[in-house]
């Protein structure tokens, strides 16, 4: 018997979802052919749509009911998937192919504890000679290798009561219980913030190493498979357009859609020429917060009830920080560090202990989320003019309408847009309305969440130009949170780091990116260093 | 994914639409015919003609007081969509105000207005319905106050939950820094976003309403002699239900056809809004 | 045709399920001696004093007896007295106590304890504050035993139509629980009472007519409606349901129940209240009179079993009824036209017709009459009231427009009239004609029977040339009988007698 | 980790709070009731100052707020006073009708539970397929048929086709357990029909919707057969999501059975109510109607209990 250098072998593989209307519909999966070697971890990049879920899908004989394979084979240790019978197909998952997917938070059973959705694997694929403590034993091992420290404990746990970061572990666990030789991952991190995507890729590396696993990585991020994954493979409407090995591909894409996928992948190629304002230090600042203390869950009830438990429930602790006249301020922190919550304590949208002061009596604000930042019921004229008659400088009829036109034109939008509906619009153009609507407000200051996180490269090119321009000409200063760190270097002279609801880092961009003096400043730069290749 | 599903859905929305529209047209038009003419006077009674089986004359037969089904049925409508339009209505408003002022504030004003809402919520409608009407006496009015009365929780309910949901979305929080005035932010940011969830809960609960209506009517409690009502018609016709079942046929089929039409009606608002909503 | 058709295809129903009805869940008794009566009303006192709903009456007649009693005809029999004596100016009555009678809790029946009922009854024991608990026996101001062991009744005045109320029950001397623990004379031993659903009554074994009763258990079951009634009889459940209109009635199998009717002796009345515009105008009030088709209402409400009237007595009281009254209202609309023109109200007006909604009868005689009315202009809306509305507010509070009401009596000629006295409390439609006051005055002091007859007929022929009201129907009364019983009389008053009531043998 | 008896307390506060609150509603209600008790009790040829001596023992003439007291001290120690019209004590009378209306709407309950749970399962696991449109459209249909309508028709096709069952006669349950049953059968099932249709169509939808969720592709994933995924994850989770369903659908049966009763003849509550509401019997109607929400609170307080017991997510927080 021959070693298979491929353990998995995809032969030109068609598949498609044909309807009674429509019988012969455009393929989903158009001739994909590859083969998966043994021991390597393999990256499959492509866009939504593009083939690759359903490819995976498809090796694991999960594909919805509705779903033909219209040609082709899928080989596993030389054995044809295809010609088995469902009882044998469903009996190879779990003990031969493991599966991961994207989103932890819902991938477990929220009514079942950890230890008891663990066992259940091992009674699927029943071993009479096991005893439950054997089983228990195989659980309590495996979630340590997963790196599980408390795993006794971890067993008699609620899905809820696990962290993001922890519940993917939980399905590492569960998907490497038996050992398979295949693993599939569908996105194992796109919801996780980039420490932890750090740190599962590591495991996932581990893993494969310790168990002799092979890994199918699949994602839409081609810089995120950087330095985890052996070889690429990218898909594009259902064909495989290019494959090589990682570091060829990364560096050197000889296909043009590869190209085009890193460079949408790395904003900071496009920005340039980007001038904001300089600032003036010396000048009274037009938001002064001292010893912000903040927290939710503030109503007597609660406070009374988490005082008998002597919980703390504040989220901020003594933050302080000012703000100057035409300073573009970043702010940095992974998740749960407390930036949402600062950012709402500001906007007076939360009982805190300390205070805050603003010079000029509006401030703005931007969201990360495009689709709800604008109220679906009204259109883009109902929604200016409403920012207009709030600011109180709302002046009668023509003079009105000239005012929003004027804004919304210096937002790099014409009049027409003024009828349309929010819906009626692209993501980057819903967050120049939501600045046009802060603008038209003529605030000293405009805060920005993470404006840029749900656009793509070329829009959020062109907000970031936007709001520099209008911190040029209009000496508006700028709170920008953001995880990019290119952005920051590029824009922000000076930054803030916070973590567990601390401001631990403080000072000029430069200092801060360049010496980190705080650990934690130093895992988040090391983090996007590794995902984003800084 | 989604993009399947939404294909899929559209023709599943518009064939409830289509049934809908059919079974809720057929009391309507009845409605609107009987504004202006009925075969005989719905209240004529004619003790020479009692009880005939339908025949040309009297197409859905006469009652036992000789009075024509058919024209009765017809004139039933009016009662119907009368109470139940008029009862949703009052329930609309006052849920809305009240569901979208505990979702908006929450707290204290929330805890007061849920718990007052939930506790006649603990009363079978219909008990408190029936209550109400025995206290004050059978009235068209009496029936319309107290069922808005029992369904304004439900609504409330809707709004209140949709206020809680709308309220945590950006456009709500840019409306607060801005400076608008918590009563404009109910009215004219929250309550237009309402719509969507409101619409349905109000279809059905015109269906809902049309059942009590026509179970008090039936126990003599709703729409007075003698003016028809359905639920009336049915409690007068158990009686002769062995010799003239269609005294029990018509009025129960029409009252059917719209309690049905407002359901596949709502059932296609459902799946169409969702369909929106995702877009 | 087709009428027949459907109705013999109905009966194939009926008995179907009968059929299933004594094989299947129920435990029905067929072997036993007794019967089950079904009823609409709610029985709820079973006091022969303050009893007021003639639902109960019909219960507690079975229970209790009176110095005389009715029989089926609506002859006043002597019954626990054998023998009464009337004064001259009719006002002492001296009564012959019965011997050998004994009470259900075995105690002796004898001259006391009539002293001590009748006085109860007219509010006269030490305990009592003089307010008489049956308003009748109001003018009773003394009763004694005599020295030849009689009772002698003393009244305030002469009275000679006050001997039908002594029909009212006698219950043992110093013995006041009759509400939880009735004892009284008659046939049947009060045995349980369960709201809402049955009375029941045991055979009393030492009862004093010899042979009576036949049954040994009778179960007086509550009904919601006749239409419930209807459904217990199609299944068997129970064996006499009365008060069932003749279509109702009609849907029965001829071979398990036999339909007995008889005047009901009660007076339908769309009761007009003479003092409300524009009713106090008596050409409106003859107008409605002649505006209305008493047939087709009958017709309807009825179907058909039911007399004319067209004035305040029932023909069922014999010659007390004014026959040449017969008819003085036939429907004529063109009259009734020129009525209304002449009142001036040649386009109608509007009117409210109160009706407790308890009583189906009622209700659909106002929604024929509404109908009838619309021919003359008048538009008639029907306002529903529950029954303890209806007494307070329509009866009591004489606070409405127009009713209708059927009104009962015993079977005593002035209880008919008596009412229409301008000071009664039972006027209730604020009728008031002097000469009318005048005639019921003198009827009680006149001994001489055809001279009181003369009288009652003066009176009813101004009531009617008045037209105080609208009089409608004495609805018969039908009652179903399983044919397995035999003996049952429908009594032209609102009770039923189960004494004469055996199984037919066979 | 919150504690499960701190969510039990919290609970038990709300159900306490909203008894308050329930009471006082009903309290209010019939204190506003035209027409005066005293004045029906002695009929209308009372005087006025008989009227007057029993409005005192009645206790109508204290003051509101003392009257409300004692009767609320009366409702909950079920004692809530003697029917004006009975003379007997409301909770006697309450409990002689209990047996019928609690009865009925259990077995309508059992048959929506047993009729709609494995319709929903089988129509779900394809959905879309014939049978279960087919199964959709019926409920559509069901759930459009008033209780009392479902009722006609029913005496009507059972007297007449079928002549299996017997219409409006009340056996009671210590007389003959079986024809107690056997007599409540088809007033239940005229409740219970609307209800299926109802708790199918929510089912059947949440099963789907449980069926496409992360957790079962995971199970599937981890390869547990399509029938230990629907024990062990998707019925359990649906149920989550039924629970509150059920206690609505509870409450809806409860109210149905007030007016089912009265077209079969049944001697339950509804009928009583009915009675009461005609004879001014505050006592009486005050307490049923009370009870009636008591017992509608108490479901409701269980659903929560009981979905915190299924749910994990609820009780510790």
């Amino acid at each position: 018997m021959t070693r298979h250098i491929h353990i998995v072998k995809v032969h030109h593989l068609s598949l498609s979802f044909p309807t009674k209307k429509n019988p012969n519909p455009k393929p989903v999966l158009d001739d994909v052919d590859f083969g998966i070697r043994d021991g390597e971890i393999l990256g499959l990049i492509g866009n939504s749509g593009s083939g690759k879920t359903m490819t995976s899908l498809a090796i694991a004989g999960l594909l919805p009911e509705n779903a033909e394979i219209t040609g082709g084979s899928i080989k596993f240790a030389g054995n044809d998937l295809l010609a088995l019978d469902p009882k044998e197909r469903r009996a190879m998952l779990g003990r031969d192919i493991g599966m991961i997917f994207q989103e932890p938070s819902t991938a477990l059973d929220p009514l079942m504890t950890v230890g008891k959705q663990l066992e259940e694997i091992l009674t699927a694929h029943k071993d009479p000679s096991m005893t439950s403590e054997m089983r228990q034993k195989t659980i309590t091992d495996m979630l340590e290798l997963v790196g599980f420290t408390n795993a006794v404990e971890i067993l008699g746990r609620y899905p809820h009561q696990l962290s993001g970061g922890q519940r993917q572990r939980v399905l590492i666990a569960g998907a490497a219980l038996l050992k398979p030789r295949l693993l599939i991952c569908d996105e194992p991190t796109s919801s996780l913030d980039t420490v932890t995507t750090v740190s599962i890729l590591e495991l996932l590396k581990d893993l494969c190493h310790k168990l002799h696993m092979t890994i199918l990585f699949i994602s839409h991020d081609l810089s995120a498979v950087r330095g985890f994954c052996d070889r690429v493979m990218v898909m594009k409407d259902g064909k495989i357009v290019d494959k090589d090995v990682a570091s060829e591909i990364l560096t050197n894409p000889k296909n043009s859609y590869t190209a085009e996928l890193l460079t949408n992948a790395r904003l900071d190629t496009r920005i340039l020429g980007l001038e904001p304002a300089t600032v003036d230090y010396s000048t009274s600042p037009v938001l002064t917060a001292k010893g912000i203390t903040a927290g939710y869950g503030r109503s007597l009830f609660e406070r009374v009830k988490k005082k008998a438990e002597k919980k703390d429930t504040n989220i901020l602790h003594d933050v302080s920080l000012d703000v100057y006249p035409n300073e573009i301020l970043g702010l940095i922190g992974g998740s749960g560090s407390g930036k949402t919550t600062l950012i709402r304590t500001l906007l007076g949208l939360l009982p805190h202990e300390g205070s805050v002061k603003i010079k000029s009596s509006s401030i703005g604000a931007i969201f990360q989320d495009p689709v709800s930042c604008l109220n679906p019921s009204h259109n883009i004229k109902w929604h200016m003019s409403e920012a207009l008659r709030a600011s109180g400088k709302a002046a009668k009829g023509t003079d009105t309408m000239a005012r929003i036109t004027a804004v919304l034109e210096e937002c790099g939008l014409s009049a027409e847009f003024l009828s349309r509906r929010p819906d009626e619009l692209s993501g980057g153009q819903r967050q120049r309305i939501a600045i046009a609507m802060c603008l038209i407000q003529k605030p000293a200051l405009i805060i920005a969440d993470e404006p840029f996180s749900s656009l793509d490269a070329s829009s959020s090119a062109e907000l970031l130009k936007l709001m520099t321009d209008i911190n040029r000409e209009h000496h508006t200063a700028f709170l920008l949170i953001t995880h990019n760190i290119h952005i920051v270097r590029q824009i922000c002279p000076r930054l803030i780091v916070m973590h567990d609801g601390r401001i631990c880092e403080e000072g000029t961009t430069t200092d801060v990116l360049n010496n980190p003096k705080s650990e934690s400043t130093a895992a988040l730069l090391e983090a996007e260093r590794q995902i984003h290749g800084i | 994914m989604e993009q399947k599903k939404t294909k899929n859905r559209s023709p599943e929305a518009s064939i409830f639409y289509t049934a809908g529209l059919i079974f809720l047209g057929i009391v309507v038009a009845a409605f609107i015919i009987s504004l202006f003419w009925t075969p005989y006077s719905p209240d004529a009674t004619d003790a020479a003609s009692k009880l005939m089986a339908p025949c040309l004359e009297h197409p859905f037969g006469t009652d036992n007081f000789g009075r024509d089904v058919l024209s009765r049925v017809m004139s039933a409508s009016k009662y119907t969509l009368l109470i139940s339009g008029a009862g949703v209505g009052i329930a609309l408003i006052l849920g809305t105000i009240t569901g979208v002022l505990a979702g908006y504030y929450g707290g204290i004003i929330d805890r007061g207005i849920m718990l007052f809402g939930n506790s006649i919520m603990c009363f079978p409608g219909i008990l408190l319905a029936l209550v109400a009407v025995a206290v004050f006496g059978p009235s068209v009015g009496n029936v319309i106050w107290a069922l808005g009365l029992v369904f304004a929780p439900t609504f409330a309910r809707v709004c209140r939950v949709g206020t809680m949901e709308i309220k945590e979305l950006d456009y709500i929080t840019h409306a607060r820094i801005m400076g608008v005035k918590p009563l404009r932010i109910m009215a004219l940011h929250v309550f237009p976003n309402l719509t969507s969830q409101l619409l349905p809960a109000t279809v059905i609960g015109l269906a809902n309403m049309t059942l009590f209506e026509s179970g008090m009517s039936y126990l003599g409690l709703g729409v007075q002699p003698p003016d028809a009502s359905f639920g009336k018609m049915l409690s007068d016709a158990q009686a002769y239900i062995r010799v003239a079942p269609w005294l029990v046929i018509f009025p129960a089929l029409m009252l059917v056809f719209y309690i049905l039409g407002l359901y596949f009606i709502s059932e296609g608002l459902r799946v169409g809004l969702t369909k929106g909503g995702k877009r | 045709m087709h009428q027949s058709v459907k109705k013999s295809l109905v009966f194939a129903s009926v008995l179907a399920l009968g059929t299933t009805a004594i094989a299947g869940c129920t435990k029905k008794a067929d072997v036993n001696n007794n019967a089950v009566v079904g009823i609409t009303q709610e029985p709820g006192i079973f006091d022969p004093h303050t009893v007021v709903a003639a639902g109960d009456e019909e219960i507690i007649f079975n229970v209790y007896e009176g110095l005389m009693k009715f029989d089926y005809e609506g002859n006043l029999n002597p019954c626990l007295a054998t023998d009464v004596e009337i004064s001259a100016d009719a006002s002492v009555y001296t009564f012959t106590i019965r011997e050998g009678v004994k009470f259900h809790d075995g105690s002796d029946f004898d001259a006391n304890d009539v002293v001590y009922s009748l006085k109860r009854a007219a509010g006269l024991l030490e305990t009592q504050d003089g307010t008489a608990l049956v308003s009748e026996l109001d003018s009773i101001t003394d009763v004694q035993v005599t020295s030849d062991g009689r009772v002698e009744v003393t009244l305030e005045a002469g009275n000679s139509e006050l001997l039908s109320f002594f029909t009212v029950g006698i219950i043992p001397e110093g013995y006041d629980n009759c509400q939880k623990a009735p004892v009284g004379t008659g046939p049947f031993k009060f045995e349980s009472y369960t709201p809402g659903q049955s009375v029941i009554l045991i055979k009393n074994d030492n009862y004093w007519q010899k042979g009576l009763p036949y049954l040994d258990k009778v179960t007086f079951k509550v009904c919601a409606d006749m239409d419930a009634g209807l459904t217990e009889l199609a299944n068997g459940s129970i064996d006499i349901f009365p008060y069932l209109s003749k279509d109702r009635a009609d849907q029965l199998d001829p071979a398990k129940y036999n339909i007995e009717s008889n005047g009901s002796n009660m007076v339908q009345i769309f009761a007009l209240n003479n003092a409300v515009e524009p009713l106090n105008d008596v050409r409106v009030r003859q107008a409605i009179n002649y505006a209305i088709n008493r047939k087709d209402i009958i017709s309807v409400t009825m179907d058909g079993a039911g007399v004319e009237l067209a004035t305040a007595m029932s023909p069922a009281m014999g010659s007390y009824y004014d026959t040449s009254l017969d008819g003085s209202f036939d429907q004529d609309i063109e009259k009734a036209k020129a009525l209304m023109a002449e009142a001036g109200y040649e386009n109608g007006f509007d009117i409210t017709c109160t009706v407790p909604s308890s009583y189906l009868i009622h209700v659909n005689t106002a929604v024929e009459l509404a109908s009838e009315l619309k021919a003359i202009g008048i538009n008639m809306e029907i306002k529903q009231v529950d029954w303890a509305t209806w007494l307070e507010s329509v009866y009591a509070g004489r606070q409405y427009e127009t009713t209708v009401i059927a009104l009962t009596s015993s079977y005593a000629p002035y209880d008919v009239v008596g009412r229409y006295a301008s000071t009664s409390d039972g006027n209730f439609i604020n009728y008031s004609n002097p000469e009318v006051d005048e005639l019921l005055k003198k009827i009680p002091l006149t001994a001489d029977e055809s001279e009181r007859t003369e009288l009652y007929h003066q009176v009813l022929a101004v009531l009617t040339e008045d037209a105080c009201s609208a009089y409608i129907q004495d609805p018969t009364t039908i009652t179903a009988v399983s044919t397995r019983l035999e003996g049952y009389h429908v009594y032209p008053m609102y009770v039923q007698d189960m004494s004469q009531v055996k199984l037919v043998e066979n | 980790m919150k504690s499960k008896s701190g969510y039990i307390i919290g609970k038990i506060i709300e159900l306490i709070l909203t008894l308050l609150v329930v009471s006082l509603l009903v309290f209010i209600a019939f204190s506003v009731i035209p027409g005066d008790a005293a004045r029906v009790m002695l009929g209308p040829n009372a005087s006025d100052s008989q009227v007057e001596l029993l409005r005192a023992e009645l206790g109508l003439d204290k003051p509101l707020v003392s009257r409300y007291f004692s009767w609320l001290l009366g409702i909950f120690t079920f004692n809530p006073g003697v029917s004006y019209s009975y003379s007997i004590d409301v909770s006697e009378l309450i409990a002689q009708r209990l047996p019928v209306t609690l009865g009925t709407s259990a077995i309508a309950m059992i048959m929506v539970i047993i009729v709609s749970y494995p319709l929903a399962i089988l129509s779900a696991r394809k959905p879309g397929r014939l049978g279960d449109q087919i199964c959709s459209v019926i409920g559509h249909v069901l759930f459009a048929i008033p209780p009392y309508v479902a009722s006609l028709l029913l005496i009507l096709l059972a007297s007449s086709v079928f002549s299996l069952l017997t219409v409006g006669n009340y056996v009671k349950p210590s007389d003959d357990f079986f024809g107690y049953i056997g007599c409540l059968l088809l007033p239940s099932f005229a409740i219970a029909l609307p209800k299926i249709a109802m708790s199918f169509k929510f089912l059947r939808s949440s099963i789907i919707e449980q069926q496409s969720s992360d957790y079962v592709r995971t199970s599937k994933s981890h390869g547990l057969s399509d029938f230990k995924i629907l024990i062990r994850h998707v019925l359990p989770n649906s149920n989550v999501s039924s629970i509150t369903i059920i206690s609505i659908i509870m409450s809806d049966i409860l109210g149905g059975s007030l007016i089912v009763e009265q077209v079969f003849n049944l001697p339950g509550l509804g009928r009583l109510l009915l009675s009461a509401v005609q004879g001014r019997d505050f006592p009486l109607l005050s307490g049923i109607v009370f009870y009636i929400a008591f017992i509608t609170v108490i479901l409701y307080f269980i659903s929560d209990i009981a979905s915190s017991f299924a749910d994990p997510r609820i009780r510790l927080k």
